[in-house]
């Protein structure tokens, strides 16, 4: 991945996600607090702001300045979560240049290691994790069997981090939520899709479709 | 959505624009964006700063003044504020004694207030935290996000504000906000939802005769929705909860918050209020102090808080001191 | 109707129950019912007795103290008390230098406080009263009711409050009262009706899009109905009318009230506030004080009014004088 | 009349105006404050209550006590008005025994010229004036056309009192308010009945039914 694929993708989300706010706001009011796809859409519109204005350096400043926008712009849960994720993915990455599927699978682990530690969610949790511990594991599996594609198996890996998120993120529904706003509710959480979940599959489904559209 | 405002997007930092005209002894920064006392930092004073989303008011700002907060952070409407404008509203009034936040327990709340403490604690200013979490509706568990800070973080503001005034270090002050933070247990019912200007829309729908049971200030649905009853029933049943999480023996002071959640006429929270005073003196406890009024709210839900803070002689003393905010004003 | 209370007809006695439980500084009679300073009558000072409709808190109990009312008479919700307990009140706080009715100029009021007068008068005590009639939105004609009485009631008993309380005898109490009253105009936009306890149901339907516009304080539809404006807008339009019928000249002092309906978070108050503020700025009007809250409120109802006094320097010495009531308070 | 049939009067207006609170109630949420029934109703639950407990006294003694405790009980424009109407008639009639059909005509003059000096209010107001007014007036008419019946025409002044205060009350449904809280409202107070108004029928109905019921 390069940093123009970097951008891509990041442009991407903030536009599924600003086409999405209503729906990941809804979901929120269900369980939360009703602003859900609020935060993450004046988060990714402050990271597109930030990315319209900064030179085109590599892979590992675009995902540290994506993510250090999200934790100065969003407040909430969401913000200092994929905020730390996507600036653990940043660190993660060579000092210059791109990085290989290999360094953004190692990348996308830091990354949820980041949210774990941060938030102390653990798998079954009913948060961004259910949707981001799959994805990597997708991820990365799916990057070895495909290390031979012409592109190094970016493609494949996305799309299975993304089936993998979507899958996860549909099994939120009928977990009882333990940690965030959404554990409150007790018993009554049972039942509905986590939001956090969704916005991680968005971003997944956002890489997926970028790393696919751009394979020429 | 009927709101008097001008755009969704535009709610935070208008009202802040009109609570900066309205109170010329808070000086309020419209980028961090926060509130800070006018005549802070005082050198050699603890500094005591909180903050939380909006649609809590007058909590946080109008509790920014002597006595109590030095600063206050507000967030989007129900949304944590951001680690830079904390960071910011710290250092503007610290005033070298060190640095106090208050904290509400929320997943948010927390994570952004522990981000702007490590990036003060690498500046050199050194945080205490105070976590809030009175909010016995939600069971408390290490396992879970545990209980809300609700309508207590009042209480600890006040009181742990009036100990920073009188020169008390960092470590004192925190000690004491944690004292009456652990010394309170609070219940809330709404009869309604609220509608966050983003949002649009009530967060959720409930039929004419029924109440949410447990809710906390950000417009969630409650731990169990119910048949509405009579007041006293509701008074009773939020002071068992409250009784049953943090005892209070007869023969004990209390400080009581009726509270109403932004919807809920005045007359209301008195008649509430009188039910509640007739249970805890029909149980021997001695209401040393109340507030019945809006103090943290949740927009414009119908909806009543209750607080009961078991209060020793200190708490008292301190809870009589001197305040003069937007807000809370005696003694000055 | 989803209200915290018992029984619609129990709803002011029981609330007066909480009130009399929340503050020792008030002696609560049920009987009148009346709420009076506990320290009263004291002897040599004028006494200020104001009432009305329940349903408005903190008006008019909520302003019962030192340097304020004596006496307030809740009548039942939206219903003027009656000649007994004014009468009752009267008496029970009259220290022999007279007293001063303060009466919102309503039907209702006006004629049972004009009975009380009558009957106090039969008794020995010499009753002045200032009528309040500030709301601008209503045309101000001897051959109709007039103008209502609605937030500048407030101004007038906190100056006419001071003023009793240095000593002055009841006409120049009451001309202070007057005073105030002819330099104050208002006016109320609500977005929603309210629901008396004893209706049941809210006094019309407003569509969401809509705001009736020039309301009063009793849940009655205003002089007109109009699109739903931004904030921004609904300031100008307050003010303007207000200024029209009450102009204020560049480089006078003003006291902005910009007062809650009891529905509408504070959020939105001190949104509206920041758009008046900047409006009298750039007319070169200076707001010597503000307050910024729920003070004269329709039950539940959403909506907001504005009133502007202009005041002259006695008036804002009166203002800052020491007040200790349930609802403002400073100095002491 | 007599001070069994003077009682029987207010029973019956205690009875209808119960009956009609909430209609009341309503007619006052259109332009005004939505309690004029509740007002009422309250007032003479306690008119009953009163007369319940006192002595069997003359006819000047039950209007008397009727409008003292519409005046002590019910506050707002109401009380005063309503309760002083009955304590004017209550004074016009003998100190002792009964009230022929010319002194109880004398009487209700008494009462609208009571309501007319507290309240201000004049014909075309929307006011209880609308109804009250062309009521008395009726009323005189008939008891001189029909001082011959038996019962010295107090049935019949009853009864054209009655239609006079429906009619008068219907008749402020044109009117814009000039007088009380309706007038607030200014031409939006036009084409609504006034809620005093018809109480002021309702009472003028109880005598009609009243009189009649008792007419041997
Ligand atoms: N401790 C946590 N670990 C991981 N994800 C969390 C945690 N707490 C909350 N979340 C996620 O955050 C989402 C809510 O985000 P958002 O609504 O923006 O913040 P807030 O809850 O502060 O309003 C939840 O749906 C959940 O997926
Ligand atoms: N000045 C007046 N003269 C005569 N009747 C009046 C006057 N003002 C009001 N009314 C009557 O009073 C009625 C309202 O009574 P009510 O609702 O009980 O009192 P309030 O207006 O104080 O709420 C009106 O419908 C009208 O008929
Ligand atoms: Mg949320
Ligand atoms: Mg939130
Ligand atoms: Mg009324
Ligand atoms: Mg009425």
């Amino acid at each position: 991945m390069d940093a123009s694929q970097a951008r891509a993708w990041l442009y991407a989300v903030a536009d599924s996600i600003a086409g999405q706010a209503d729906h990941l706001t809804q979901l929120d009011a269900a369980i939360g607090d009703s602003d859900h796809g609020v935060n993450m859409n004046r988060g990714f519109t402050a990271v597109r702001a930030a990315l319209d204005g900064a030179p085109a350096d590599g892979v590992r400043g675009v995902f540290t300045l994506a993510g250090s926008t999200l934790v100065s712009r969003v407040g909430g849960a969401s913000g200092p979560l994929f905020g730390s994720a996507l600036r653990a993915l940043g660190k993660a990455l060579p000092e210059q240049g791109d990085a290989d599927t290999a360094a953004l699978a190692a990348g996308l682990r830091a990354g949820l290691e980041a949210v774990c530690k941060l938030g102390g969610a653990v798998p079954g949790d009913k948060t961004i994790v259910d949707a981001y511990a799959p994805a990597v594991d997708a991820f990365e599996q799916a990057a070895r069997a495909h290390s031979g594609d012409r592109d190094g198996g970016l493609a494949a890996a996305a799309r299975a981090a993304a089936d993998a998120a979507q899958q996860g993120m549909r099994d939120t529904i009928p977990l009882q939520a333990r940690r965030g706003r959404a554990s409150y509710l007790g018993e009554r959480s049972v039942g509905h899709q986590d939001p956090g979940a969704t916005s991680t599959w968005l971003i997944f489904q956002a890489l997926a479709d970028t790393v696919t559209t751009r394979r020429p | 959505m009927k709101k008097f405002i001008n755009h969704p997007d535009a709610v935070v930092r208008e009202a802040l624009i009109g609570l900066s005209a309205a109170h010329p002894d808070l000086r309020v920064d419209l980028d961090g964006p926060y509130a800070a006392r006018a005549d802070a930092p005082r050198a050699g004073k603890v500094a005591l700063v909180s903050g939380g989303g909006s649609g809590h008011e007058p909590m946080h700002a109008g509790f920014v003044g002597l006595g109590m907060l030095d600063a206050a952070c507000p967030g989007e409407v129900f949304t944590s504020p951001v680690p830079d404008q904390i960071v910011a509203a710290s250092r503007a009034v610290d005033g070298g004694a060190g640095v106090v936040h208050i904290v509400k327990n929320y997943t948010g709340d927390v994570m952004n207030f522990q981000l702007a403490a490590d990036l003060l604690g690498d500046g050199g200013i050194e945080v205490q935290t105070v976590l809030v979490n009175d909010d016995v509706a939600v069971e408390d568990s290490t396992w879970t996000a545990g209980r809300r800070g609700t309508g207590a973080t009042m209480l600890v503001e006040k009181i742990a504000g009036a100990l920073a005034e009188t020169g008390a270090g960092a470590a004192a002050v925190a000690a004491m906000g944690t004292r009456v933070n652990e010394a309170s247990g609070s219940f809330a019912v709404a009869l309604t939802a609220c509608t966050t200007p983003a949002a649009g829309r009530p967060g959720f729908e409930l039929p004419e005769d029924e109440m949410e049971v447990g809710v906390g200030i950000h417009g969630e649905p409650g731990r169990r929705r119910e048949q509405l009853l009579p007041a006293r029933d509701i008074a009773a049943m939020s002071l068992e909860a409250i009784m049953a999480a943090k005892p209070v023996a007869s023969g004990e002071d209390v400080i009581v918050l009726m509270n109403g959640l932004g919807g809920t006429p005045l007359i209301e929270l008195y008649l509430l209020y009188g039910e509640v005073a007739g249970m805890l003196e029909a149980a021997g406890v001695r209401i040393a102090r109340n507030l019945v009024g809006d103090y943290v709210t949740s927009l414009d839900m119908a909806g009543m808080s209750l607080t009961v803070c078991r209060a020793d002689a200190e708490m008292l003393r301190l809870w009589d001191a001197p305040v003069r905010t937007p807000a809370l004003r005696w003694g000055v």
